[in-house]
């Protein structure tokens, strides 16, 4: 029945435009504001559900040009945009989309209600931000012209900025500096990128650029370009920094949208562009990429070890949990063209399976967090101690999630890693090696961790006075645990969703495009 | 015999001497008011020049021209003049410096 | 339509829906609705694995080897969760459930003062869930799952009391330590992945000689690796994490901070042994490295000797018997090393009940002193408690391998094979396993007497005053050593029950079991064996038991275990003293073995505290000082440096603005001219 | 001869001049109070030409091709009136506060637009000379219109100064020029630069006629004069200069560059594109440090001329294009940001001090926001106008060749990103200081409403402004 509604407009503009009433409303009436927010952010979950009505069935004639990209482009939409510069309003999505836009829409919802009890100033601009968010993160996976990918990628930051600007802690002025030049900073090569792929090929369409020939030193040169803008926003080392700040500022909110969507944007990046566009290129640096998704697994997991301030521990996990995004779709690469389609299927898959349960356990963990904070007003590992005397439902849940995120079997943070490793071993050992030494160091900060916080004596007064989760709170930490276990235990949907895209897209990156 | 060449280094001349009058000069606004007046005359030199070398009448309309707007342009310049004497009782260029950075 | 399939899905889910009931709605069900329930999950698990094992001895069934579920699939490959149940799986689950059904009846009376104590019946049936999806597993996916399951459960149970520090630093230090294991563990599973292209034991078994034969991996450049070796080798490495094999051994004591019945279950009987188990499932890819096999051996028996040294010098009672356990894995994995595979399995079967009864047994002496575990405060508690005293006796008859209890059949067999083998390191562990004989003797003696036997070395005191906290289990060891608030008594039938239960198959199982296990085909298909393989050798003058005890008395084990017997008597029985003076006399090998021969501190130093140091200089000096101070906030401090002097140069003087103007005229100027030229 | 065609075709022009005189009498005879009168009238007059402008009358060129009507002359007309317009409404009530609402603010500021609506249709170096001063000398009274000031006085006289050695260098270039070609008429010059092969002095005449163009624009070095102007200058009048003169010196660039000297492209290009790159430098890094709004925005204002040169550089019509629409987009922003700091400032409190935007967030939420979008679009963050602007210069020269180009400029679009954003964290995320009163003058709603469309415009050009661009190429002759 959805098949011929605009139904990727839908999901992106409803939020857009359902914080226009939120804004003129003002902060005169919170409660309504809260309402209003958490009826647009589920209305538009429930659309997004729509989406997987359509798929198994092939796409209609409308875009079957070329290997892969719009083979698998469902929900099509092709509107000329700017007649001057062919710039074309092009949506679609493929499986590894819609995985991606589920997720958005998903944490969204459960955003909203966190937000609901967690602020109090300004909740209608709060919640107008959230959604502004929400409908421009939905508009970068479904974009399927360069252009608009980058208005709706550059657009994000604005909301995101004001986010930790205005509801931000202590040093939130110097953080979401920092995030906004970083990721600008990245953006804006890219942008010279693309143009230079314009004057090419006159077109933006990300197929048609899939398609266009390019010279070894082109490519070199639009390889570290989308490089820089990817490896930011991802965060890779060494351009990661930004992101422990961020997060530690923002609200919790803000850290769960951040972790939990955000950083995906990055990997799909390298997904959409570095590979189809740039592949000899993303073949012969491809060695860059894999040694700092390495060290975001190796060193970054000493640094995370070491952090005092939790949010800054899981931020730091998330880079390296990120690392195996980026690892993974690298690997595939060089694995494909070595001519092993099976393992490079398993790395991107690997990578995408990642991508999403990092999203439900990084936003779970920050909830935690965030559960905690507004209790006890502070993050600092050394403040707590025993929460699970007085919190016992809460300490439950954060085991699980903190499980999930040493990639414990059954959770869905062990699928991604599992594949991921298995085939960086097909790349090279050591690289595998190197890898898998996430199950010592990821266990070791996590439950150390767990430790400090949860278990033992009740620490001091504060944590005596603690009281459990409310059901706000419980609905939300359940639902993702759910999520997260779902997931661990069948993982076949998402492979179901992605399987046809990534299997062209692998196809497509095996062939050399020198020109 | 006078040849263009003459005229056109006479005009650059006049023309240098002026702009170094503005940035070498840093006592008297008035001076740069002349200099100003210096350097458009240079200008006029020269399209004089130029039109009788060319036979072209055209270069000459434009110095009249050029002329009525220098008047002018005085006009307004000394008129800044009395307002800046005004508010500052004072016309040294090394003075107004009030503004900078 | 019962089929096996539904018997066996049965038989691994009954535990689950008990973990679940009593986990999720334990405040609902109830202690006693909790014990049913799990207990009745467990027995009717128990029932059909036994029901199991009896069809597929009789030849009722065949192999059962399905998948049931498939939970990914890329491309062409897929993990899959399935069953492959042969005559080892069988073993496997009757050995698991048996004594988990025993430990949670056990535990009905050791944790009844607990307030955790649904939490507990749901942890140990989530534990014998996970265990049997660990030994039933047809494919190496599950094998992780499971794996990593128990890992996860014992994590659990080892914190179990949450509030001891010495508690939840010790399960965070098995898990990181069994994780090191499993670092090993899935590199191997990618190595398999890798060269097999599958997951599946059958393909990967069947194909095994054929795939591996002359695959190398060259990861330093000019010594290529054999496959088989690499991966046997990693696989390995994972069992010693869950076996607790030297050097990854160190989790193992400070397990014991959990409650004693899953000392007995989980570090004793069933989870470490998963090690064993997994090698001896993956026979067919281990007899095709002699290397890897040797390492195993070599590995297995330094563990024997060396852990079994420390357990002379301890004094909790629960950590003797917790070294006691390592060198008996040791010993089964000496018998793997020597590719007696089912010697190994019989040996962890035996093991399994006696050892069980063991720390069972130490639970009951310790509820009857108040949880008190150090045996300096015990003695003369066989007048007290007279079951447990009988049972402990067996159990140590039955650890030191006294000819005729099952204890002595599985070692015997044990270091016999060791003896035919000719592998490179079989002297070596000839040697361990032997001298290994003398110091398990000798240890198990001293605990016994120490606990049972000589006079009572602690003091009733009637105090009311501080009668309620000793009704804590979990706020033990407060009170000073040595004193009770009244004397000692045995412990109800709940507890001593399980002890008879356990006693009996520690007596009398080697009698009838090591014929076909060893010497039969019972394993044939569950276990391959290349030719001439040092149980084949045995077999030829094998007569039956009963010349195995005559013959066992003729040979040097007996005798050494009799000298141990002898040493121990004399010292804790008749003159303690000595054992104070040894200690002095041979101070320097006294504090070697009391501080574990220095591992544990050395591990401390060099990755824990050294981790952090390495973290913390790799944040400051890496993240903080380099790329944030450095390029980050260090390209923003150079823009406003600039800016700084960009500003000087607006210096607000008419003929400065003008100057600035005839420059850039003159630079445009030369540069045409550049041009122009 | 002057022929009615002709004057038909100057009709706007010649309206505009009529209508100025006629204000200009008019003023006289009203009492302070009956001000409105005049500003209505102004808004009006600029309405009406806009509307002659729109019909275009008579013949494409006039008075022998001296003056010429295509279709980028017609489109920076509009966008020169519509600014202008926007100005007035804006500077009303600034006015009103400081005894500045007389008659000449808009008699010289329509004596500017004149001036610039000649220059952008000149045909000929003398039209481009007197459009250019007719520009500049009001200009330089208007800077000097509150004259109690000594910071006005002193920002017009180096103003002045300034202008006049700068145009004294244009003259000097245009007689060089005119002894080259032997022409004063840019078609003439355009005919005969492209085929003369000796270039010495014609070389020598086109730096100094870029020197007058980059002052004209306010592109480094030439930038001086522009922070102590903005600064100086009533913010009525800063808000006119800022805005409008934009379009004037783009249309004037394309007229002596384009319709003149394109065969000399190769030399000139060179030269714009090294006072692009100073500009950029210069304008983002000097911005930094600035504690007063005005002078910031000014300081942009170099950094955008940057930008803008960068379209010219590129030398085609796809590049005019883009720099065209670029300086439109500019205008329309910058007037809102000048609009938003007349708005907040009262009698005696001039708002320009960044210090002032502590807290407006809260203050003034609606302001707050419009100031915003104005600083995120003059940022260029998609999806705001600003973004596309640059967007299309860049594109200009993110071709082989000038790759360079394109990269300083997004190099130095990250040092731009972090002022505004000043900006904005100053509004949001600063409390308010103590004393700092809220401001929103009742009176005003007209200009309010007219400053949020023009502001919420920024917005919904960025998502629409596909047709725009298609004028200002169409304009230019491309055809896609």
């Amino acid at each position: 029945m959805f098949a011929n509604w605009p139904l990727l407009s839908l999901l992106i503009w409803l939020p857009i435009l359902g914080a226009i009433p939120l804004l003129l409303a003002g902060d005169r009436r919170p409660a309504a504001a809260r309402t209003l927010a958490l009826l647009i952010t589920s209305v538009t979950f429930l659309l997004s559900l729509a989406m997987l009505s359509g798929f198994g069935a092939s796409v209609a004639a409308a875009g079957t040009t070329d290997l892969g990209l719009l083979k698998n482009m469902h929900l099509q939409e092709n509107l000329l945009w700017i007649e001057a510069l062919n710039v074309r309003y092009h949506l679609g999505v493929d499986g590894i989309s819609v995985a991606l836009v589920l997720l958005t829409t998903f944490t969204s919802v459960l955003v909203v209600i966190l937000g609901w009890g967690s602020v109090d100033n300004k909740v209608a601009q709060y919640m107008a931000a959230m959604l502004v968010l929400e409908g421009l993160m939905v508009g970068v996976f479904c974009a399927l012209d360069a252009l608009l990918f980058y208005v709706f990628f550059e657009g994000m930051l604005i909301p995101m900025f004001i986010l930790i600007g205005v509801w931000g802690g202590a040093r939130r002025v110097y953080a979401t500096l920092k995030f906004f030049i970083y990721t600008f900073f990245g953006s804006i090569f890219m942008l010279i990128g693309l143009l230079y792929l314009y004057f090419k090929t006159g077109t933006f369409e990300l197929a048609e650029l899939a398609k266009v020939g390019l010279g070894a030193q082109e490519q070199a040169w639009l390889f570290f370009a989308f490089l820089i803008a990817f490896a930011v926003k991802v965060p890779m080392w060494p351009v990661h920094t930004w992101l422990p700040d961020a997060h530690v500022e923002a609200p919790t909110g803000g850290s769960v949208v951040l972790a939990a969507i955000m950083l995906k944007i990055g990997g799909y990046g390298f997904i959409r562009f570095s590979l189809p566009i740039v592949p000899d290129a993303s073949m012969e640096y491809a060695w860059i990429v894999i040694a700092m998704s390495l060290i975001a697994v190796v060193y970054v997991g000493y640094v995370a070890l070491v952090q005092e301030d939790m949010k800054k521990l899981i931020a730091y996990s998330s880079i390296a949990h990120m690392g195996f995004v980026t690892l993974g779709v690298f690997i595939s690469l060089s694995l494909a063209r070595s001519g092993n389609a099976t393992g490079a299927a398993i790395g991107i898959q690997g990578a995408m399976v990642q991508m999403i349960s990092h999203g439900f356990i990084s936003g779970a963990m920050f909830a935690s967090v965030g559960v905690l904070y507004d209790r006890m007003h502070t993050r600092m590992i050394r403040d707590y101690g025993g929460v699970v005397n007085t919190m016992p439902r809460f300490a439950t849940l954060f085991v699980l999630f903190a499980m999930a995120n040493c990639g414990l079997p059954g959770t869905s943070g062990f699928v991604g890693e599992f594949w991921v490793i298995l085939a960086a071993f097909q790349h090279n050992p050591v690289v595998g090696a190197l890898a898998a030494f996430t199950l010592i160091i990821g266990a070791a900060y996590t439950l150390w961790l767990v430790k400090r916080v949860i278990f033992g004596e009740v620490a001091n007064e504060n944590v005596a006075q603690l009281q459990d989760m409310d059901a706000r709170e419980t609905f939300v930490l359940v639902t993702l645990a759910i999520a997260v276990l779902l997931f661990g235990l069948w993982p076949q949907p998402l492979g179901n969703l992605m399987d046809a895209p990534i299997a062209d897209l692998v196809k497509h990156i095996v062939i050399s495009k020198g020109a | 015999m006078i040849s263009l060449a003459h005229f056109i280094v006479l005009g650059t001349v006049l023309f240098c001497i002026s702009v170094a009058g503005i940035f070498i000069n840093r006592k008297n606004v008035i001076v740069l008011l002349m200099a100003i007046e210096l350097m458009l005359l240079a200008v006029n030199m020269n399209f004089v020049a130029f039109s009788r070398y060319l036979g072209d009448p055209a270069g000459q309309v434009f110095v009249f021209f050029i002329l009525t707007v220098a008047a002018a342009e005085s006009a307004i310049g000394l008129a800044i003049l009395v307002v800046l004497f005004r508010n500052r009782s004072t016309i040294n260029v090394a003075e107004i410096d009030s503004m900078k950075g | 339509m019962i089929t096996p399939k539904l018997i066996l899905l049965v038989a691994a889910l009954a535990p689950l829906f008990g973990a679940i009931v009593s986990g999720l709605f334990g405040s609902k069900v109830g202690r006693a609705g909790a014990h049913t329930v799990t207990i009745a999950g467990v027995l009717v698990s128990f029932l059909l694995s036994c029901y199991t094992l009896y069809q597929l001895v009789t030849g009722g069934w065949g192999v059962f080897n399905e998948n049931i579920y498939t939970w990914f699939e890329v491309g062409p490959l897929s993990a899959h969760v399935g069953f492959l149940v042969d005559r080892l799986t069988a073993v496997m689950m009757v050995v698991v459930t048996s004594v988990s059904l025993l430990v949670h009846v056990y535990t009905i009376g050791y944790m009844h003062e607990d307030p955790g104590y649904q939490r507990f019946f749901s942890y140990i049936s989530l534990f014998t869930f996970s265990m049997l999806m660990l030994v039933m597993s047809n494919n190496f996916m599950q094998l992780f799952f499971g794996w990593e399951a128990v890992g996860l459960v014992s994590y659990l149970l080892i914190g179990f009391w949450f509030k001891r520090p010495t508690a939840i630093f010790a399960n965070m230090k098995a898990f990181v330590v069994n994780r090191v294991g499993d670092f090993g563990f899935l590199l191997g599973i990618a190595a398999v992945l890798l060269w097999f292209g599958s997951l599946d034991y059958a393909t990967v078994f069947r194909t095994a000689d054929a795939t591996l034969s002359g695959k190398t991996l060259e990861i330093i450049a000019g010594h290529p690796w054999q496959a088989a070796t690499v991966i046997g080798v990693l696989l390995f490495i994972g069992a010693m994490g869950k076996s607790a094999q030297v050097p990854l051994h160190v989790w193992l004591p400070d397990s014991m901070e959990g409650p004693t019945p899953i000392s007995a279950l989980i570090h004793a009987a069933t989870m470490v042994t998963a090690g064993i188990f997994m090698v001896a499932r993956m026979s067919p890819l281990y007899e095709l490295s002699e290397t890897a096999l040797s390492f195993v051996l070599i590995v297995g028996a330094t563990t024997a000797l060396f852990t079994g040294l420390i357990g002379i010098v301890q004094n909790d009672v629960k950590r003797v018997v917790a070294y006691s356990t390592l060198s008996q894995l040791g010993y089964m994995t000496v018998a793997l090393g020597v590719s007696a595979y089912s010697a190994a399995i019989f040996h962890l079967m035996t093991h399994a009940f006696f050892k069980a009864l063991l720390f069972l047994g130490a639970g009951s002496v310790i509820i009857a002193m108040h949880h008190e575990q150090d045996m300096r405060y015990m003695g003369g508690l066989k007048k007290y408690m007279p079951i447990t005293f009988i049972t402990g006796w067996i159990g140590t008859l039955a650890l030191t391998g006294f000819p005729g209890f099952s204890g002595f059949f599985s070692k015997d067999a044990i270091i016999e094979a060791v003896h035919e083998s000719h592998r490179f390191g079989a002297g070596y562990a000839y040697f361990c396993v032997l001298l290994g004989v003398f110091v398990t003797a000798l240890y198990s003696f001293r605990l016994i007497y120490l606990t049972y036997h000589g006079k009572e070395r602690f003091v009733v005191e009637h105090k009311d005053s501080t009668h309620a906290q000793s009704h804590h289990a979990d706020e033990h060891g407060h009170h000073e050593p040595g004193h009770l608030e009244h004397a000692p008594h045995e412990s109800p039938w709940v507890v001593t029950l399980p002890l008879i239960l356990l006693a009996i198959p520690s007596v009398v199982l080697g009698w009838f079991a090591i014929g076909p296990m060893l010497f039969g085909d019972f394993f044939a298909g569950a276990i391959f064996v290349k030719e001439g393989g040092p149980l084949a050798e045995l077999a030829r003058e094998w007569h039956g038991p009963g010349a195995m005890l005559w013959h066992g008395i003729m040979a040097p084990p007996f005798w050494l275990a009799l000298a141990g017997f002898a040493l121990a008597t004399y010292v804790y029985l008749f003159n303690r003293q000595i054992a104070q003076r040894a200690a002095t006399l041979f101070a320097p090998l006294y504090r070697l073995l009391q501080n574990k021969y220095g591992v544990d501190d050395l591990y401390f130093a060099l990755f824990a505290r050294g981790g952090i140091k390495l973290g913390r200089g790799l944040w400051r000096g890496g993240d903080v000082a380099v790329i944030d101070d450095g390029l980050v906030n260090g390209s923003a401090a150079l823009v406003q440096g600039v800016a700084a002097r960009v500003r000087r140069v607006q210096s607000g003087y008419l003929y400065h603005y003008a100057f600035a103007m005839i420059l850039g005229l003159i630079v445009l100027l030369g540069g045409l001219w550049l041009a122009a030229r | 001869m002057i022929s009615l065609a002709d004057i038909l075709t100057l009709l706007p022009e010649s309206f505009l001049t009529i209508a100025i005189c006629a204000l200009l009498l008019l003023d006289q005879f009203l009492k302070p109070a009956q001000r409105s009168v005049t500003h209505y009238l102004s808004i009006v007059a600029l309405a009406v030409t806009g509307w002659l402008v729109l019909q275009q009358f008579g013949e494409p060129s006039a008075f022998g091709g001296m003056f010429v009507r295509d279709g980028i002359a017609i489109l920076l007309k509009l966008f020169v009136l519509l600014t202008t317009a926007l100005v007035f409404v804006y500077a009303r009530p600034y006015l009103r506060d400081r005894a500045l609402f007389v008659g000449e603010y808009y008699v010289l500021c329509l004596f500017g637009v004149l001036g610039m609506m000649l220059l952008v249709s000149a045909g000929s170096l003398v039209m481009v000379y007197l459009g250019l001063e007719l520009l500049a000398l009001s200009s330089y009274a208007l800077v000097a219109l509150n004259r109690d000031s000594p910071l006005s006085s002193e920002a017009a006289m180096k103003y002045f100064v300034l202008g006049a050695l700068a145009s004294g260098m244009l003259l000097y270039g245009m007689s060089m020029i005119y002894g080259a070609t032997g022409s004063l008429d840019l078609g003439t010059i355009h005919a005969v630069t492209a085929s003369s092969t000796q270039r010495g002095m014609l070389l020598f005449g086109v730096v100094f006629v870029v020197v007058g163009i980059a002052f004209k624009f306010g592109a480094a070095p030439f930038h001086m004069w522009l922070p102590d102007v903005y600064q100086g200058a009533p913010t009525a009048v800063t808000a006119f200069i800022g805005s409008a003169p934009k379009l004037a010196a783009f249309g004037m660039a394309y007229r002596l560059l384009e319709s003149g000297l394109d065969g000399l492209g190769g030399y000139w290009q060179l030269m714009l594109a090294l006072l692009a790159v100073a500009s950029l430098a210069i304008g983002n890094i000097a911005a930094i440090m600035q504690s007063n709004l005005k002078r910031m925005l000014a300081y942009s204002t170099i950094s955008h001329v940057g930008f803008l040169f960068l379209g010219l550089v590129n030398g085609q019509p796809e590049g005019y294009a883009a720099a065209m629409f670029y300086a439109i987009s500019y205008a329309l922003t910058a007037v809102v940001a000048f609009g938003i700091i007349l708005l907040l400032s009262r009698a005696g409190f001039e708002a320009e001090e960044i210090a002032d935007y502590k807290g407006l967030g809260q203050r003034a939420p609606w302001y707050a926001f419009l100031m915003a979008l104005t600083m995120f679009s003059l940022a260029g963050v998609p999806p705001l106008f600003g973004f596309f602007g640059k967007l299309l210069v860049l594109k200009a020269v993110a071709v082989p060749g000038t790759l360079w180009l394109a990269i300083s400029g997004a190099v130095f679009a990250i040092v731009g990103i972090y002022y505004y954003l000043r900006i904005v964290k100053v509004m949001y995320f600063d409390e308010p200081e103590q004393g700092a009163t809220a401001i929103a003058r009742p009176a005003d709603a007209p200009v309010r409403m007219v400053i949020s469309a023009n502001a919420l415009a920024l917005l919904i050009l960025g998502i629409t402004w596909g047709p725009l661009y298609g004028w200002c190429a169409q304009a230019l002759g491309i055809t896609k």
